[in-house]
């Protein structure tokens, strides 16, 4: 299945990747990164479907979207 | 008697509005004082600060390279103004959202946990009031009292029953601090 | 002072304020940091009392909107930064042709070029000199505390109605942005309390109809319009200059210094003196008119002078031409932004004093 | 008009559109409410035949100019008088956002296809094909290179502020009347409180374009206005419509 | 795009816009050509995240930057990246001359309704009742003082020199794909030596609009897009004109 | 020199022609009495030269399509007069602070404001200390010939290569108009035949990108590059001051004038001579870097200098600031446009003169 | 008879008066007045119209139409 | 040596022309020579006039405050000129256009009705070649051969035909003017 991976660092929690996921695949984390932001996570058990519009939408490249086969 | 104090914190979290509180309750001591926020493009990512210098003199630099106090917010605050801090002085801590520990030494950190302080009287968003009690504490370089005038003033005295709820938050943080600060004496003694 | 008086003030609200209780009634400006807050005060004040505002498009289309709203008498003010300050060089130099009153604030940022928006100095040679074209002069008034900022910004609109000429306040993003307590010392007018200028050009209602231009293709004309504005400003600089010391009295040294840096120097100073050192502040207030004259007396006692500026050098020319020849003058600068601390400074005093003092 | 003779070449334009625009303004009865803002251009010296209160204005800043005027003093009848390099050049800014704005101003608009004052170089409104001292090439000016004669009212009928703009010309009879009629919907416009008002008026310039008056006015048939049609261009009023058309 | 965190606040459009317009280049093949010419704006440090050549510009400038260099160097990719204060007020002239000229150079507008940079002032295309810092009333910009939002690609795309203008937007997935294919025709039509070719696109200022990122989005389609149609605005290639649509 | 070589050339076209054998690759301008015949000379040459000629919308789009256009390493060229100057000074700055390569002609008309087009020398101080803001400093050259205004223009592109910075070239309404014989002295280079600059941007072909700027956010970053161009503006007022000397043996009045003042006092000061008075002249060729020390050797000895200028009084402070004191600065000007005459001058150098023997 | 009157001095021989004069009452002067110019003049015996084409083109306001009644 | 001239017309009478060619001659004889023309908007209004000036020196200003000689193609340009030639100077005028009469005394006048002896030549334009023979022939400022070659460097060498027309129409000027001063000076004599 596909999946995401957020990069904790540079994400600056604009949330927008949530709000364009279509499967709800991702939710906003609970910890601080370093910058002051809750960074965005994939939810355990998400039902991605590879779609790239997270990654599409996000102004920091901090998504990568990886469709193991 | 020149005192600079640094108040450093994310945007949202008011230190602008602490450092302006200060600075009031000063003037209205009748005594010289600045106030200089950090301004323009260093705004951009959310932090912000400002320095207040109170003084029995005449003022020459607004800005502070080595301040007497820090009241740092948040982690990114801490870490940033840490090492310029006047050997002897003090930085305070909201210790609720400050985990990092003090890398240097020759300083005093006072711990206040401002923001669950104000969460317990029912306004997470009076952490910096309660710090601010925390700073007049720790500093002396205000009364009590004028700070609590001074609040008032700038925050506007029509909502009467904010004014009560920060005089309130300003206590508790005060409190909280002279606590920590009797301690020490007596650690010290 | 009482309490009640006092206001804890940015600097450019204090600026702001003095204009409006000047009677300043059209304010033109564009954006650029560090004198937004300025602009921002302005666009809520002037609404506020029901008077001009107007973002202009450019720099330049706010300086000309000056220039128009000045013919018609009403006080006005346009504000900026360097950058943009260099882009009003043309209108200010139509401004100073045409004998229109106009107050220009420049809040000062690290240049050249873009630069940055720290506290600088290095406009002194733009302002002094004229950076526009042609033998002209502007007053060029340099606050050093918010009090101040307040204070000169009012005495610019006296000035600039009396003298019909532009008037430059010269500040930088410390000055600014930082806050003070404030006294007003005056009374507030009204725009329309303002005497009647007897040049306007508002329609030539009951007498002939008159133009304000700086057009003259004889040059014989303009050569005497030349010498007219020569001998107003000579007039200004008979009457107008302004400038402050600090523990000059048996000083050996003198450190010139204005704005931000005199603040500084203040500070540095004192300690000299706490130190036993014989060492002085001259801090003039209006760069131009500049004080030449007392510099060049104090030059017969003083032989050594340190011009301090946030720039690599600019107005220790003016000092050099103040001290003809008669005493050494040293530079300390720190361009680009840097505010140097009163330490120091201190530091690069007791140095110079000290090798004077070896020289001896 | 004061009683002193133009220092305009034979057979200019800018002489005939000083009379039209006098003469409104007398027939208006705004000449003591009037104030000019003339260029820097070969009008610059308007103040020696306006019988009004002028103020000069740095080149292609007039409606700068007029903009603090205006707003200042908002009683007087503001008019800018400025050529084709003036607005269309160096001015471009000033004029689209005054327009924008719908500074409640006039701007009486002389587009003779070239900069005048300074000695026949290309404005921005010359022709294709049209030769001037800085577009040389045998072919004139040529767009690959020097882009597009720009049609001003046009480009400012497409702000939203703008109000009443209209293309006349003055090389026949006719025209010079429409001329003055649409001069006057332009300052009744301002009259009336309802914004930028513009009239653009095709003006010729025998000395720059090297040829005689009366061939001038042939070539603004011919060659000007095809590209720069006549008309109004934009008349969004809501009271005083009546009078145009 | 070089390897470093942008200087962004959080659900900016820039970091997008400039995302696509590198990835643009990249797949032309023209890095190694490619000069951008960022503004005085909040991209003004675009040359720490984009891996071409870059050269400022004094604010408002870039289109008479990009000029000199595409002139002085035809075989160069020029393109200018402007915010709206930069392009669409004091950059005005330079604009709507170049578009004029049709120079062979690209320009991205984004075009956030404010003055992000200087701290949130009304620009030249902040929306009627739209509140900032310099237009502070109740009922915020109002056409009768402050003008009306300009629409730029409008504006330029009436001049005969412009040949590529299309105004996109940044707040979905499908409105970004549909960018960076704007983003793509732009820079074809330079390629091919068509001429001036401009993409402007809707971008959120959260932090200026005092609104959440997600908010942002709605507010450009619920507030932005209907004053400023997307599409092409125009499109008047003569070869490539099949990628387009 | 022989016949075939001399050309009569027009001084703007002297000008036009030195730039275009100096491999100019591009000229921008917008037209402006008294400069108007360069624009025109530069668009037949560009274009049959197939080089780059634009007609910018306004002298403010000419300056950043020259500093555009010299980002690419091509040599570039811009002029214009007195008001158009002033609006060019924000880009100026820029260039200075992008230290980018790049000729900028005035031909000074009189000011302030619209003024008018008749010879004048009152934008000294705009060209001297920079009209712009920041610290920065142009090198600006005053020919006083049609053969110095070919030597001076073709020597400015040179220097801006060479030390990568604008180079001013200022003349007037006279030099540009007149006509002189001419000799090129030089060898023509194409554009094509320049060396390749390391800093360009021009396309990041088969090296890492690169980029151009002035925006220096952090103020240690932002002072380095203020000293940097401070080290290089000293490094230049060590190697590229140049002025010329007429009767100064002996001498005991120095005049002082540049460009066209500098003509007619040498033929005043010729008739002094010949009266055996002991005048001399001093022309400073580089306004900046200025002469200060060979003024301030030659006061060891002259005890009285005049400056003349075409200005109410600009240059006098150079002259001042080059003496220190040890002597006497007189000043004699004419403003706004006015050509004095050879005959003037010398009654105002006797009359001074006579005052100094008389007070010996 | 309508008849016209033309300041000699002022007129700069454009000669557009004489381009739309509809009854071709007016021609060319012989004499230079003193800015150089030979200035237009009423054809003798003309049969002016009084119909003002000529006073409305003359940039100069140089021609005076009399309709003497 | 220093010689002054000013060549003044209406705008279409060549007058700038003479000036270059009179200048072109000089430097050719190795002479100082600065040629300045009237510029911008006093040019508007038709007229023209420049100012050559020639010197075994060098020359200070090209402007003339008191010319030796005036070279007067219409009668505006005696009018304007007349008062400032220096005493003893020379005017040289088209009496075929100028018909006032000299307002002042200490010059002499030499009158050449160029326009006339051009139009019997065949060619009325060249009025400015008859007058720039006259001049010469007044002047001997530059030899009558290097006047020839100069109008042939200027005017370019391609025409042959107008080449040697203008040959003649300045030496026609020259002739007339020549037989003037041969009078004038067995008057003086
Ligand atoms: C800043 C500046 N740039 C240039 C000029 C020179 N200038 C004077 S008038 C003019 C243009 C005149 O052309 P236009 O506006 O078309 O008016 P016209 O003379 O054709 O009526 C120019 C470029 C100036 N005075 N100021
Ligand atoms: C001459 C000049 N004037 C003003 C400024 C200040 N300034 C910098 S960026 C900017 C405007 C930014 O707004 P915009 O172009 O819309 O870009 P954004 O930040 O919104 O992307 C201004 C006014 C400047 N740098 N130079
Ligand atoms: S790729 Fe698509 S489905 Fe998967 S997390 Fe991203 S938006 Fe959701
Ligand atoms: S879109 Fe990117 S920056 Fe925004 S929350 Fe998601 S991962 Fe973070
Ligand atoms: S140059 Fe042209 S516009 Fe100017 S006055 Fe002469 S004819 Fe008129
Ligand atoms: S201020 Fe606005 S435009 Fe600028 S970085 Fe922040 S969100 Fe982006
Ligand atoms: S129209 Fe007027 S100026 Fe022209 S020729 Fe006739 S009278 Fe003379
Ligand atoms: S009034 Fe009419 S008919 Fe009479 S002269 Fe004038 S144009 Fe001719
Ligand atoms: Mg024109
Ligand atoms: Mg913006």
């Amino acid at each position: 299945m596909p999946c995401i991976v957020i990069n904790k660092e540079t994400c600056k929690g604009c949330y927008l990747c949530i709000e364009v996921c279509p499967k709800k695949s991702i939710a906003i984390g609970k910890e601080l990164n370093s910058k002051g932001y809750h960074p965005a996570m994939p939810v355990e058990n998400g039902e991605c479907s590879g779609c790239e519009s997270c990654m599409i939408v996000c102004p920091e490249l901090s998504i990568e979207v990886y469709d193991e086969e | 008697m020149l005192v600079k104090t640094i108040f450093a914190g994310f945007g949202g979290q008011g230190v602008l509005l602490m450092g302006v509180c200060v600075a009031t309750a000063a003037m209205n001591e009748d005594k010289f004082v600045t106030y200089m926020p950090s301004y323009g493009a260093e705004v951009r990512g959310g932090t912000a600060n400002c320095t207040v210098s109170i003084s029995t003199d005449e003022i020459s630099s607004p800005i502070a390279s080595s301040p007497n106090y820090v009241v740092a917010m948040n982690n990114p605050s801490l870490l940033r103004f840490q090492h310029i801090i006047k050997p002897g002085g003090y930085i305070v801590t909201n210790s609720s959202l400050v985990n990092v520990e003090l890398g240097r030494s020759g300083v005093t950190q006072i711990q206040v946990p401002g923001s669950d302080i104000a969460e317990e009287l029912g306004a997470m968003r009076s952490a910096n009031m309660v710090m601010l009690g925390a700073y007049a504490a720790v500093s002396n370089v205000v009364s009590f009292q004028s700070l609590i005038d001074a609040v008032g003033e700038v925050t506007g005295k029509k909502k009467k029953e904010l004014v009560e709820f920060n005089i309130k938050a300003i206590k508790a943080g005060h409190d909280n601090a002279k606590e920590q600060i009797k301690k020490l004496e007596s650690i010290e003694a | 002072m009482k309490n009640k008086e006092k206001r804890l003030m940015r600097g450019s609200e204090a600026i702001g304020e003095a204009a409006v209780r000047a009677g300043c009634a059209c304010y033109f400006g564009y954006p650029i940091t560090p004198q937004n807050e300025l602009t921002e005060y302005m666009a809520r004040r002037m609404m506020d009392t029901g008077r001009v505002f107007l973002q202009s498009e450019s720099e330049i289309a706010a300086i000309n909107m000056a220039l128009g709203a000045a013919s018609t008498g009403a006080r006005v003010m346009t504000s900026s930064s360097s950058p943009g300050i260099s882009l009003k060089q043309e209108g200010i130099s139509f401004i100073a042709a045409m004998e229109l009153p106009c107050v220009i604030v420049n809040i000062v940022r690290g240049g050249p070029g873009l630069g940055n928006i720290a506290p600088a100095q290095s406009d002194y040679f733009q302002a002094t000199r004229g950076g526009g074209h042609g033998d002209y002069r502007t007053i060029v008034l340099a606050p050093a505390s918010v009090q101040e900022l307040y204070d000169l910004t009012r005495k610019s609109f006296e000035l600039a109605d009396e003298y019909r000429t532009p008037v430059l306040v010269l500040a930088d993003g410390m000055l600014g942005q930082m806050m003070e307590p404030v006294v007003f010392n005056d009374k507030e007018i009204l725009p329309e309390q303002l005497p009647d200028k007897p040049w306007t050009v508002k329609g030539a209602k009951d007498r002939p109809s008159r133009f304000i231009r700086s057009l003259l293709l004889d040059v014989d004309v303009e050569e005497e319009q030349n010498w007219r504005l020569y001998r107003k400003y000579q007039r200004i600089e008979r009457r107008e200059i302004r400038h402050e010391e600090y523990y000059m009295k048996g000083a050996e040294l003198a450190i010139v210094a204005y704005g931000t840096a005199a603040r500084i120097a203040k500070a540095a100073v004192k300690r000299c003196v706490e130190k036993n050192m014989r060492v002085g502040l001259i801090r003039p207030i209006s760069l131009w008119p500049f004080p030449y004259e007392h510099i060049y007396k104090t030059a017969e006692t003083v032989k050594h002078f340190m011009s301090f500026e946030m720039s690599t050098g600019q107005m220790v020319e003016d000092v050099q031409l103040g001290v003809k020849g008669r005493a050494e003058v040293l530079m300390y600068g720190r361009p680009g932004g840097v505010v140097p601390t009163p330490a120091e400074l201190f530091r690069v005093i007791s140095r110079a004093y000290n090798k004077i003092a070896r020289e001896k | 008009m004061k009683d002193a003779a133009t220092h305009y070449c034979q057979g200019c334009g800018h002489s005939v559109i000083h009379r039209l625009t006098a003469e409104v303004i007398e027939e208006l009865g705004i000449a003591d409410r009037a104030v000019g803002v003339p260029p820097a251009g070969c009008a610059v010296l308007a103040y020696f035949y306006f019988d009004v209160d002028m103020i000069e204005a740095p080149h292609g800043r007039a409606c700068a100019v007029a903009t603090g005027i205006k707003r200042a003093n908002p009683e007087s009848i503001v008019f800018s008088y400025q050529g084709d390099g003036d607005l269309a050049a160096i001015g471009t800014a000033e004029a689209v956002h005054s327009a924008n704005r719908s500074e409640n101003i006039t701007v009486i608009f002389v587009n003779n296809a070239v900069y005048g004052m300074t000695g026949g170089q290309m404005a921005p409104t010359t022709l294709l094909g049209q030769r001037t001292t800085t577009s040389p090439a045998a072919a004139g000016r040529e767009a690959h290179r020097e882009g597009y004669p720009i049609k001003v009212s046009e480009l400012l009928a497409s702000l939203e502020g703008s109000t009443y703009i209209e293309r006349c010309a003055v090389n026949s009879v006719r025209a010079i009347r429409r001329t003055k009629k649409a001069i006057r919907e332009a300052f009744l416009t301002q009259m009336n409180g309802e914004g930028f008002s513009m009239v653009e008026i095709l003006s010729p310039c025998p000395t720059n374009w090297k040829m005689s008056p009366v061939k001038s006015w042939k070539w603004i048939d011919e060659v000007m206005t095809p590209y720069f049609p006549l008309g109004v261009i934009k008349d969004s009023r809501k009271g005083s419509k009546k009078d145009a058309g």
